[in-house]
């Protein structure tokens, strides 16, 4: 199980990295594996207020669960337009 | 229907006459079209701006305008739309973004291009960062903006 | 301010670039531009439309398109402004109308142009004459179009 | 006293005119004369439903008194934008 994990914005800037993969052998916990878990393996803090994740490009919810493939990202809130 | 995301500075009333001659849109269909541009001022919350990054989230913000576009369209029976986002380095007076929707009446077209403009300042993963005199800062939520 | 009754067909696009460009708008001032554009469809009510004739009440339609004006440059605390209007023979496909307002933010821009859009529709003095294929017919209020 | 009223559109196809002058001698009134007063003067008819009136380029009201000079202007409901 691979997935591949994103970071944006003055998050990427304050973690120092903008990608990681995390593989089955990383991973600590038994499946399945949610998206709080992957934030907990790849980063080295708690998460910050108002932190945001997407899962395969739609916004998702921190305990959603995870397959092999998938694409979570974490982020501050946005500001288009 | 264009939905860009672009990388270089463009004129937001060429790129709406450009479109409605030239695109499909049926002459004498239309009754209403409204529009709107977010350009970027060079003043933000007391501070000089001097140049800001607009970065995205490659995939997922392509992905956002088209449901939204899509959503506008079939919510307001808008007859076409126009959404271009810049990303990169911006100047001050440049265009950040432009959104045009005709319609035959003219309670859709406004309500369809305002409800895109709140979607994109709510929800799309776009991010801003500012260039002051001296210092850069990320700019916090967009939604009272 | 551009605020102007005009019997000659115009394109609202070029109207407003050349505006921005050189009618003392301050490059970096302004973050939102709202537009509105009503142009004559070829269809009202079931029937093809093949002209309309818009007159309006000179001196009165002047005196009130300054004062709506006024009052929302005031009330939005918008920048700056434009209203064209067509009166005489307009061809489907032609534009009538034409608002638009810059302003700091984007909620007063909107607000600020569907408020003067409205004024326009309910109690400024126009009156529309149509030539269908073969009758002419006076529309009626226009609040709901 | 002289008052120039103004009929437009449908109106004014209707009654076959579109401007009259009202002077002193065709009053038949004792003064204050009021806008209602004028319709009846210059129209040989009752006041279509919808009818609106405007005193010197502003709505007014068909109770509002005149005076020399004034103008006076009837018409449908309007249709801008």
């Amino acid at each position: 199980m691979s997935i591949t994990v994103r970071f944006f914005a003055s998050l990427a800037e304050e973690l120092g990295f903008d990608q990681k993969t995390l593989d089955r052998k990383t991973v600590a916990h038994k499946s399945p594996l949610t998206i709080e878990e992957v934030w907990r393996e790849v980063a080295d803090r708690p998460p910050p207020e108002n932190l945001l994740c997407a899962l395969n490009h739609e916004y998702a919810d921190f305990k959603q669960h995870l397959k092999d493939g998938d694409e979570v990202a974490f982020f501050p809130p946005v500001n288009g337009g | 229907m264009l939905i860009e995301i672009r990388n270089q500075a463009f004129d937001p009333w060429q790129e709406i006459s450009r479109y409605q001659e030239n695109c499909g849109l049926v002459p004498g269909s239309y009754g209403a079209c409204a529009t709107f541009v977010g350009t970027l001022r060079d003043f933000n919350q007391g501070d000089k701006v001097k140049r800001m990054r607009l970065t995205h989230y490659p995939g997922m913000t392509e992905h956002q305008l088209s449901k939204i576009a899509e959503q506008a369209l079939s919510q307001y029976q808008l007859l076409d739309l126009i959404i271009v986002h810049r990303v990169g380095d911006i100047n001050p007076n440049e265009p950040i973004v432009l959104v045009a929707v005709w319609s035959a009446h003219r309670a859709a077209a406004f309500d369809g291009c305002r409800q895109i403009m709140e979607y994109l300042k709510s929800s799309a993963t776009f991010w801003k960062k500012e260039t002051l005199e001296s210092e850069q800062r990320w700019v916090s939520s967009g939604v009272n903006q």
